[in-house]
């Protein structure tokens, strides 16, 4: 089994990239590979509580909460957070292995994933 | 010292399908459409035409293109893959250029 | 005043890899309460209005604007370049020609791009 | 003296449109214009409290606080707060005239205003 | 029934400008670069030569294009303008054409 | 195995119109704690890098990845494409020719874009 590394940078209900994250996480973690993915720019936004749920689009913090559960690995950018001011909304450690962390720890996920994606 | 390099084209920049194009005969290079890149896929898109003709291997994300309802518009060409074959692009490709 | 202004919605951008265009919809359902609002429908845009995509997001608002008989207008010269014909769309927009959808702009009072 | 209209899509730190909205807003008002905004998509996530300022980096909440001061009306659409769970961190009615607001709230804004400009 | 018409551009959408120089000739055509858009105003630029061979008149941010450095890359047959001059323009103008 | 790595920031979108440059800057900043990344820089992210561009927001970046002796190297071809001449660039970058610069996004291990 392998690691794979995920960045990506859009927010929720912008662009498709929080949901094609969530789908290829999903994917990955299916066929028994490891996932860390990391959250830049809006992306922490992606992984923010309370999400409500409107009929016919796909709930952006329900798939988090999945693939969260299915022990993916999700790391907030901090100040990317701070800047926005919605650092007290992200999901909780509850609901699996959800950090907030500074840019280094994506040269982390880098030294340690087999292969880094960026989904645009 | 030939390897795989898998493009992995997400955005509707066409910078990586230039790249691609532009790549080394001696690497066996894979064109990867995700998201709205999947609209590069049209047949009458000439870059994806330049690519195939130069022997790069172009897919498309299958449900990308399904939801698009792209089917009957894109080349034959090209080969849909499921989300579980991206995974197995991912990690059989030696090199990938996120784009 | 309101009905002098002539408000064009423009969806611009292709479905599914962002909502600009559901929420352009959305305007267009919402503006219809005072105004005659025309969607126009130019570039990668008319790519939501084919037969074959997932309309699940916005089909809604595409019947309820065709409902009040509110026109969605889709621009012949993006199909052509796409390689789109006019059978390969849904029943509920009218293709136009270029010059005719560049009047249609030209001639708006308020135009709102998505 | 004239009425504007503004309305953008997209949230701070990621494009320039917000702080766009907040220099031809204050532009505007400072020559005696009414200015009525309306914050549609990500744009909501503009008008956050809590955004730490960053030197060198112009801070979105700052502006619309200024051209809230100046007079501007600031509609927020609901569900777009709704739909990203932030509803909870907007800016307060004390900053001034800002609200959340419906689409047809931005008919509204068409109609009683003599041009409406979108910043993209 | 001639009328003073404002492309606002502020996006790096070439449409608006392309629209604008399809615009009859009829109205008394501006287009006005904001943001990102003035980049199109660098003199390598096609689409804005053709605007201004067109009779159309381009004007550009003075701040857009101050924070990025352009003044010697621009044409000097664009003028600059202030925050100030935009709103000016947005009011003067019988119709504005968001981009 | 870090140090087999080879990382490339690719920065393609111009300044000030988003922070996409500032935030791959930052990000080469912190990428080399541990790899030592190559910053390419192509399409519109060359006008980043002329004299005459406010760097408030990424100068120090910049001066950071100069002063560790990082590489941030530009696209000629881009370059030509604007009318921008080596002379207008600030000292801390190296032109590259087109194929160079090809090379070395294709010699990456692994590719960032901003």
């Amino acid at each position: 089994m392998a690691r794979l590394g995920i960045l990506f940078f859009d927010g929720p209900y912008q662009k498709q990239s929080p949901e094609t994250v969530c789908n290829l996480a999903s994917a990955a973690l299916d066929k028994g590979h490891e996932v860390r993915i990391f959250c830049y720019m809006d992306a922490v936004n992606a992984v923010l509580e309370n999400q409500k749920k409107i009929e016919g689009i796909y709930n952006i913090e329900e798939g988090f909460r999945e693939i969260l559960e299915k022990g993916a690995s999700v790391k907030l950018c901090n100040l990317c957070l701070l800047v926005r001011g919605t650092m007290k909304n992200c999901l909780k450690r509850e609901c699996g292995d959800v950090k907030r962390a500074g840019t280094p720890d994506l040269a982390k996920i880098i030294e340690e994933t087999d292969k880094l994606v960026v989904i645009c | 010292m030939s390897k795989k390099v898998l493009y992995f084209v997400s955005s509707e920049d066409s910078t990586g399908i230039d790249l691609a194009i532009e790549h080394g005969d001696d690497d066996d290079v894979t064109i990867l459409l995700l998201q709205n890149a999947v609209y590069f896929a049209n047949k009458t898109n000439k870059a994806i035409l330049n690519a195939l003709d130069k022997k790069k291997t172009v897919v498309a994300c299958k449900p990308d293109v399904d939801i698009r309802g792209l089917n009957d518009l894109i080349s034959d060409k090209i080969n849909l893959v499921t989300m579980e074959d991206v995974v197995d692009l991912i990690f059989t490709n030696d090199t990938i250029i996120n784009m | 005043m309101s009905e002098e202004k002539n408000v064009v919605i423009l969806l611009r951008q292709p479905p599914h890899g962002t909502l600009y265009p559901v929420e352009g919809l959305r305007m267009s359902v919402a503006v219809s309460a005072d105004f005659d609002p025309i969607t126009v429908v130019i570039n990668d845009a008319v790519y939501a209005f084919i037969k074959s995509v997932d309309k699940t997001m916005y089909s809604m608002h595409v019947d309820f604007l065709k409902g009040i008989d509110l026109d969605i207008f889709v621009d012949k010269k993006s199909l052509e370049e796409r390689g789109i014909k006019q059978d390969d769309l849904i029943d509920q927009v009218e293709v136009k020609g270029h010059d005719e959808i560049l009047k249609l702009i030209a001639d708006s009072t308020v135009t709102i791009p998505f």
